[in-house]
């Protein structure tokens, strides 16, 4: 075993515990820190991989600013522990064996067609400059195209979040 | 060295744990988070293929993956605000105002 | 990179020795940048600040350590205990791991090693920082949330708040040293900023036009670690010291290191991002030791006065309303910072 | 005259339409709207006079009809605007536009609730049947087929009586459903001949260049079958029909029992016939049955109604089973004869309803036994009603006979079993027709409120006694309009003559 | 002096060209958002609402100009032909007409001006990137653009739950939705090595079809389906447009479906994959019929018109069964058609019902509906022909949409495909007609105010109407034109596809 595999199998390990933790946990907050604790196992796959700009985006992002709202809503909202109500039964009865069926079908594509094929790490230096001329090139459009995206999103945000009687007040002015 | 597959067949297990919660889960926060992993894991994939093909534009989409993500969030959770203010409660079960 | 040179066992010998150095001196300077700070503001509003622990009170912070050490640990019934626990480890771990990739002077030759003064050099060490501090912010919240208080949960949400959107503009004030720069690695960066102009000015960055970068940073890094004027998370005369109302002993302890190593941080990576890291005057016919030395010498006296501009802003300033804090931040800091970024691109560009 | 000659059809199926979009914007005085409602369909009936005048005319000696037109109108999928007449829909042309401004003087007081919305529909009506009587492209034949759907099915809807939102949902979909299968024969025909074209796609049956025919042909046959015997409405499908009759507004009732009914024995003459002749004999035995059964049902159900309306609803049940008889009778005389059964019922039917509707219109009911001996109060009336009465029963020298003799013939030619029970279904006619007139009119006024009715007025008359002319007319000179029906009913008949003689030499 | 790494960057002018239509909507919702705080109300119901309606037209001129230079642009992430300019007018024209319609709507309901109609244009923007981007990341963009802008839309009756629980719907599972076409992508991209819908199709026609396209096929299926409400990804339909404002249902069940559509055209048949027939075949008979079945038992008129929309998703997804290339271009021309003229008879039906439904839409079932045939003849009329439409009636657009798309099915020996479409339009017919028996033949048993029509519904009605009627009399113009652009969606290798993608020239780049 390659100090590589090694790695993999401990950052993988920690992603998937983190992934059934958050499906485990009732309570909102502990989801959202297993959460990030897959966001961080991701960034160390990615370091393996070589991809060291996307492991630092990866946590800057996700874990510094995605999570840090998911987290600051939970605590806006005192979001209590979840509600073990009916549920969705269809959902589970249907949904979960289809999931996992079409889960391991992708596992099986994957291994039908990879195998064994290794990934050499760091075979590929994500590094931040050839990322840049990538997104300034043959991206252009599409980054561009992003501000507009994140243009919607914050009006959005303000439109959705903000009280109703603000409407009243800006009637009075 | 770490062979491609295993990468995939984590980002596919990801994904998967995404989708259950997102079925199985009631809390509405929960339920994004959840398709918050499903992107992660779709992430994992693209960083992985991106090894294999030698093209470095598969990170670069995990850098709009990321921005869809945040513009997801804010809009998502604005969203989540406003349907607790309005029914204070975030279990989508109890989200039945519109029903047949 | 010197480390390819060295043997992987020695590699984490050296790794190992630089950690535990670095350590012991982050937090020695954590201490005594509570007893400077103490001093200065005492100076400052004309009393002594602590004399009777030592001489100028210099062991003030070893007795104040010794007795968060023994106080009773108390927690409080009813906090949701995992988090209220791991609140302050994720504080200050975060807040010094951080220092692992700050450069703090040239290179070492010893034998046929060339050994960084730097734990590791990572190619983009800024972003990892950046990234280190961003993680930081789940400390307070965490500790605000899980305390079960009004007060301290408000705290947690001003500071979840206040940091998330500061950090925007304190990313968008780095990118001006980024684009004049062109690498994420702080060594790099530093190594940029070598040589002078017209002999006697530094080509630091300050001086590359990126003065309003610097303040852009200065202010949005004093919001970062919540401290006045931005203190609003932990403000005492409204919110009982906020997020960290019911912590107590060593936790408080921890909460307290990890603002100040915090500071500390900010202010390394100031000084490397716009003054030039541990550039300085080296006559050349000094011995060789000195050329080791003296850029580390540079390098904290630059840090020093950050520290102490820190303090002094504290013993200065009132502190802001929250809405003021969040118009700030939005409308002046996040404008500028943009402005300057644009006029950066362009000169540079150009 | 050649430019009238080429657009009259045109002109005749659109001058309602324009008429109706002009309606849209009078302003709601219902005097004017009724006015100008009448005048537009008198100029269209003037126009359409034209038609059967200068019929013989060679224009287009090659198809056999007159007066076409065809002029591209989308390119893909090839729809052309080609209509024409012949022998067959020239009457039936003319009987719609004989027919609708009598519907707006019956309708004249009857109608005094949104007014000007029951004009636009009548008036869309008539454009949508005259375009179902002289579209030759199967697509453009569908479309109008459509269209008439909907001004009726309103028609009954809002100014129909107590049940008229069942009736008209049910008129609606029996019909919508059962031309659904009508649209697919025609889109395969499209998919298999690239045309929509009547006329191409028969030359084109007849050479035997559609591929996978012989598989289709039963179904397609079957898919237009289903949807005109919804429409005639042959014995099992017409279970919608006493319900619409009943509930629609008297305009409605003779339009639909006058006109709607005939575009189902039209379709199965022109289509069905046309296309596929094979196909037609060699299901015309059940058909024939069918068609007996609704004969002797119709009639018989009909004289137990006590519902004046439904009765005459039954009754034309009765009588358009002796259409389909005399089409699948495939003789000359029982083809000649459905035809002229179509013109006739349309005609003495029509008058029948209007009639019922001057009574409905007085006393608000169709019981026959709220009536009775009214021949003393209205007298005109009663001699109206007596009249259109022995033409429907099918006394000689008025129009039901002519018709309704040549079906039984043609029926006794095909096989004589068809003529003898065909003919009971005339005297079965005449018992429950009679009857009613005898219950209705004759003997002692029962219900006090009788004494008072009022005779027909003015424009009642003018509504009813053309009917009675036309009656009288055709009874006595029905060659003015076989002439036009004989040759092409012949024509009509050639490829089953050559179907036969090619068994027979076999 | 711009240095030569500027120019590198920069791309020309003509390429620009090539993006004309999103950057004037762009520019004017920009506009509109920095006006906003500046008027009041009342003003800014009035000002903004023109100012998106100009933006809107000036779309369209864009458009039209952009047409005139057609080719791939921005390396090769976007291509401009007929295609794409189809659905770049049909978006716009929706915008246009659903500002027009939404004029009074705003006033009546109380909701801010200024992001509704800045939203408008930007979601307007994504669409139209939509139909003419041929890089599967920059349609993962735009679609999250045109996405997350309704998902905003959605929940602009803030101050009703309802609304926000629409939202709040169609948020989460759009967002899921989006999670698997993303997948879909990345399983394209590792299968291909490329995100290039033309390179994928050459990968594909040289290399053979990997297993993992199959998987990233379905996936990105799964992803666009639900954006179409097709079944059995339609649950989210009902609720999400029972709890939206009445115009911005007309809009997300139009304008993000067609561009929704042009990116399923694209994929699928440039791609040509062959596996995506049946997951098509089965999609489009389980649409139709639950579309219809569902609708059947509603009273709720914005929830029967939303089982309509999953109904007629299924007529269109028809289109896409075509199984050997020669019945491709009939197939995408019947779904093109049928777009826009569902989206002519939609759009007006929304209008009218968000006309109807007064302040905080309170009638909008079809017990209020009683009666409206007498108090409004002429709006009641209108809806009837969008209804009739809907069905399927001649002389109306909706006619020849279903004709169109059954007739290429037929061609296709798709017989028990069209039979099952052509029973579930009976069953349609059945509820349509429900809504005008209830308009003409019933008289009101509640007194339901109906306010005065204004000048823009007004409009916006008579625009609808027109183009129904246009359609339905004149189809020739509109199909003619698909058909042409139909060949612009054929990928390079089907033989016998005139202006295929590969000649479309590019333009070309100068680099120092």
């Amino acid at each position: 075993m390659s100090i590589h595999l090694v790695l993999f199998l401990f950052f993988g390990a920690v992603a998937v515990a983190g992934a059934i933790n958050l499906l485990a946990q009732s309570h909102p907050i502990n989801s959202a820190l297993s959460l990030i604790a897959v966001m961080a196992a991701l960034a160390g796959e990615f370091l393996l991989l070589g991809a060291e700009f996307v492991a630092a985006i990866q946590v800057i992002v996700y874990a510094g600013a995605i999570m840090v709202l998911f987290v600051f809503v939970i605590m806006l909202l005192n979001a209590g522990v979840e509600e073990r109500t009916k549920g969705s039964r269809v959902a589970i009865m249907f949904g979960i064996p289809g999931m996992l069926m079409g889960s391991v079908l992708v596992a099986w594509a994957v291994l039908h067609s990879y195998g064994q094929d290794e990934v050499v790490a760091g075979a590929l230096e994500g590094a931040p400059r050839d990322i840049a001329t990538l997104l300034f090139r043959e991206f252009l459009l599409p980054f561009e195209v992003t501000s507009i995206l994140i243009l919607i999103a914050i009006m959005g945000a303000v439109v959705l979040a903000s009280k109703p009687q603000a409407v009243q007040k800006r009637k009075e002015h | 060295m770490v062979p491609l597959s295993y990468y995939l067949v984590l980002s596919a297990i990801l994904f998967a744990c995404g989708v259950t919660g997102f079925l199985i889960k009631r809390n509405v926060i929960t339920i994004f988070m959840s398709i918050e992993l499903m992107l992660n894991g779709v992430n994992l994939s693209f960083v992985a293929f991106a090894a294999k093909w030698h093209a470095l534009s598969g990170q670069v989409f995990v850098f709009f993956v990321m921005v869809v993500a945040a513009a997801e969030a804010a809009v998502g959770l604005a969203i989540i605000i406003a349907i607790y203010r309005a029914r204070e409660t975030l279990n989508v079960d109890q989200m039945n105002l519109l029903k047949l | 990179m010197g480390t390819h040179a060295l043997p992987i066992w020695l590699f984490i010998v050296v790794s190992a020795i630089k950690s535990a150095i670095l350590l012991f001196v982050l937090l020695t300077a954590v201490a005594y940048t509570v007893w400077l700070e103490r001093k200065v503001v005492g100076h400052m509003q004309n009393r002594w600040g602590p004399t009777r622990v030592g001489p100028f009170g210099l062991l003030q912070p070893a007795a104040d350590g010794l007795k968060f050490l023994f106080k009773e640990d108390l927690t409080p019934p009813h906090v949701y205990k995992p988090l209220y626990i791991a609140a302050p480890m994720i504080a200050v771990i975060f807040a010094l791991t951080s220092i692992a990739v700050i450069p703090f002077g040239n290179s070492v030759v010893i034998g046929r090693y060339t050994i960084p003064l730097q734990i590791t050099d990572v190619n983009v060490g800024l972003l990892l920082i950046l990234g280190i501090t961003s993680i930081g912010v789940y400390g307070v919240a965490l500790a605000g949330w899980s305390s079960n208080n009004k007060y301290s949960l408000l705290g947690g949400l001003r500071a979840s708040a206040q940091m998330v959107s500061y950090e925007i503009s304190l990313g968008l004030s780095l990118v001006g040293v980024l684009i004049m720069s062109g690498s994420f690695s702080l060594r790099h960066i530093v190594e940029a900023q070598q040589g002078h102009f017209w002999g006697f000015i530094p080509r630091w960055n300050i001086f590359q036009g990126q003065v309003v970068g610097f303040f852009v940073y200065l202010i949005a890094a004093y919001a970062e670690t919540n401290r006045i004027p931005f203190d609003l998370p932990e403000a005492e005369t409204e919110l009982v010291a906020g997020y960290h109302t019911e912590y107590s002993a060593m936790k408080f302890a921890m909460f307290f290191m990890a603002e100040y190593a915090n500071m500390i941080t900010v202010a390394c990576l100031a000084s490397l991002l716009f003054l030039g890291g541990w550039n300085g005057p080296i006559p050349a016919w000094l011995p060789y030791p000195l050329h080791v030395i003296l850029p580390v010498v540079y390098f904290v006296a630059k840090v020093f006065v950050f520290l102490f501009i820190y303090i002094w802003v504290r013993g200065t300033l009132p502190r802001f309303r929250y809405d003021q804090l969040m118009a700030f931040g939005w409308k002046f800091l996040l404008p500028v910072a943009i402005c300057n970024l644009i006029a950066t691109a362009v000169a540079v560009t150009w | 005259m050649r430019t009238l000659d080429h657009n009259i059809l045109t002109l005749v199926t659109f001058v309602p339409l324009a008429g109706a979009l002009l309606l849209v914007l009078l302003p709601r005085r219902d005097r004017d709207i009724r006015i100008f409602a009448l005048v537009t369909s008198l100029l269209t009936f003037v126009l359409s006079l034209h038609l059967p005048v200068y019929f013989k005319r060679p224009l287009h000696l090659g198809t056999g009809f007159h007066y076409e037109v065809n002029s591209p109108w989308i390119s893909s999928p090839t729809i052309h605007y080609h209509i024409g007449i012949d022998g067959i829909s020239l009457w039936l042309v003319v009987l719609t536009t004989f027919l609708t401004p009598l519907c707006v003087l019956i309708s004249w007081k009857s109608v005094h609730d949104r007014v000007k919305e029951f004009f636009i529909l009548l008036l869309i009506l008539e454009t949508a049947l005259i375009g179902v009587f002289v579209a030759l492209d199967l697509f453009l034949f569908y479309f109008f087929w459509e269209a008439t759907l909907i001004p009726m099915a309103l028609l009954i809807g809002i100014f129909g009586h107590e049940r008229k939102v069942y009736a008209a949902v049910k008129f609606f979909m029996y019909t919508m459903i059962a031309s659904m299968f009508m649209l697919a024969a025609i889109l395969w025909l499209y998919a298999h001949t690239g045309t929509f074209d009547f006329v191409e796609i028969q030359t084109q049956i007849r050479a035997g260049g559609v591929p996978n025919l012989s598989a289709a042909a039963l179904w397609l046959f079957l898919g237009f079958f289903i949807a005109f015997a919804v429409k005639v409405p042959l014995f099992p499908f017409h279970t919608w029909l006493p319900d619409a009759h009943v509930e629609a507004p008297t305009a409605g009732s003779v339009l639909l029992a006058g006109v709607l009914l005939k575009m189902g024995t039209y379709g199965m003459l022109r289509f069905n016939l046309g296309l596929f002749p094979e196909q037609s004999r060699q299901n015309a035995p059940w058909i024939v049955v069918l068609a007996l059964i609704g004969i002797i049902y119709g009639a018989l159900v009909a004289m137990v109604q006590p519902n004046m309306k439904k009765l005459i609803a039954y009754s034309s049940v009765s009588h358009l089973g002796f259409v389909v008889l005399g089409i699948f009778s495939f003789t000359q005389a029982g083809l000649n004869g459905a035809m002229f059964v179509m013109l006739a019922h349309g005609v003495s039917t029509g008058a029948l309803f209007m009639l019922a509707g001057v009574l409905h219109e007085r006393r608000h009911t169709y019981e026959i036994s709220e009536f009775g001996g009214l021949a003393s109060p209205m007298p005109i009336y009663a001699a109206s009603f007596l009249f259109i009465v022995l033409a429907s029963v099918g006394l000689p020298l008025l129009n039901g006979f002519v018709g309704e003799f040549l079906v039984l013939s043609g029926a006794f030619q095909s096989r004589a079993i068809y003529g003898i029970l065909g003919a009971t279904g005339v005297i079965w006619s005449a018992c429950y027709l009679l009857w009613m007139y005898q219950r209705v009119f004759y003997g002692k006024v029962t219900h006090a409120v009788n004494n008072s009715l009022l005779d027909l007025e003015g424009f009642e008359k003018a509504a009813v006694w053309p009917c009675a002319l036309a009656a009288l007319v055709m009874g006595v000179a029905p060659i003015i309009w076989l002439a036009a029906i004989d040759p092409t009913t012949h024509s009509a008949l050639v490829p089953l003559a050559q179907m036969t003689a090619k068994v027979v030499g076999q | 002096m711009i240095t030569p790494l500027v120019a590198q960057v920069i791309p020309q002018a003509g390429e620009y060209v090539r993006i004309l239509p999103e950057l004037v909507l762009s520019l004017f919702g920009i506009l509109i958002m920095l006006l906003d705080p500046l008027m009041d109300e009342q003003r800014g119901q009035k000002t903004l609402g023109l100012i998106g309606f100009i933006g809107t037209l000036a779309g369209l001129l864009a458009t039209w100009y952009m047409s005139q230079s057609p080719g791939l642009a921005f390396s090769n992430s976007i291509q401009i032909d007929g295609f794409s300019a189809f659905f770049h007018v049909l978006v716009i024209a929706i915008a246009a007409l659903v500002i027009l319609s939404s004029y009074e709507y705003l006033a009546v309901q109380h909701i801010r001006a200024g992001e509704y109609y800045a939203l408008i244009l930007f979601g307007t923007v994504g669409m139209g990137l939509m139909s003419s981007a041929v890089e599967l990341v920059l349609i993962f963009i735009a679609l999250e653009i045109s996405s997350i802008s309704t998902y905003i839309l959605a929940g602009f009756r803030r101050y009703q739950a309802a609304s926000t629980e629409s939202s709040l719907k169609y948020f989460l599972l759009g967002s899921f939705a989006t999670a698997f076409f993303l997948y879909g992508v990345a399983m394209m991209f590792g299968a291909t090595g490329s995100t290039n819908i033309d390179k994928i199709s050459r990968y594909l026609q040289s290399n053979g079809v990997p297993l993992l396209v199959y998987i990233g096929t379905a996936l990105m299926f799964v992803g666009l389906g639900f954006k179409l409400a097709a079944a059995p990804l339609h649950v989210w339909t009902p609720d999400v447009y029972e709890g939206a404002p009445a115009p911005v249902v007309g809009f997300m069940s139009t304008a993000p479906k067609a561009a929704a559509f042009a990116v399923l055209l694209r994929i699928v048949f440039a791609i040509n994959e062959p596996a995506h027939f049946w997951p098509v075949w089965v999609a489009a008979a389980l649409s139709m019929t639950i579309g219809n079945l569902g609708a059947l038992v509603q009273t709720n008129v914005k929830r029967l018109l939303a089982y309509s929309s999953i109904a007629h998703a299924g007529y269109l997804l028809v289109a896409f069964a075509m199984t050997t290339p020669e019945n491709w271009p009939n197939g995408i021309a019947a779904a093109m058609f049928y777009a826009a003229a569902y989206a002519a008879m939609n759009v007006g039906a929304f209008a009218v019902v968000g006309h109807f439904a007064n302040a905080g839409e309170q009638y909008v079932t079809l017990e209020d509906y009683e009666g409206l045939g007498r108090s409004s003849p002429l709006l009641a009329a209108v809806l009837t022909i969008f209804l009739l439409s809907l069905i399927g009636i001649p002389i109306t657009g909706g006619f020849f949409a279903k004709f169109y798309v059954f007739s290429a099915a037929l061609r296709a020996n798709l017989i028990w495909l069209t039979l099952i479409g052509v029973v579930n339009s009976a069953i349609g017919a059945y509820y349509y007609l429900r809504i005008i028996v209830v308009m003409y033949m019933r008289e009101p048993r509640k007194q339901v105010p109906v306010s005065r029509v204004s000048f823009g519904v007004g409009t916006a009605l008579a625009v609808c109407t027109f183009a129904t009627i246009y359609l339905g009399i004149f189809p020739n113009r509109v199909l003619h034109y698909a058909q042409q652009s139909a060949q612009n969606v054929m990928p390079v290798h089907v033989a016998g596809s005139p202006t295929s993608t590969a000649e479309i020239p590019a333009i070309p780049r100068s680099r120092p």
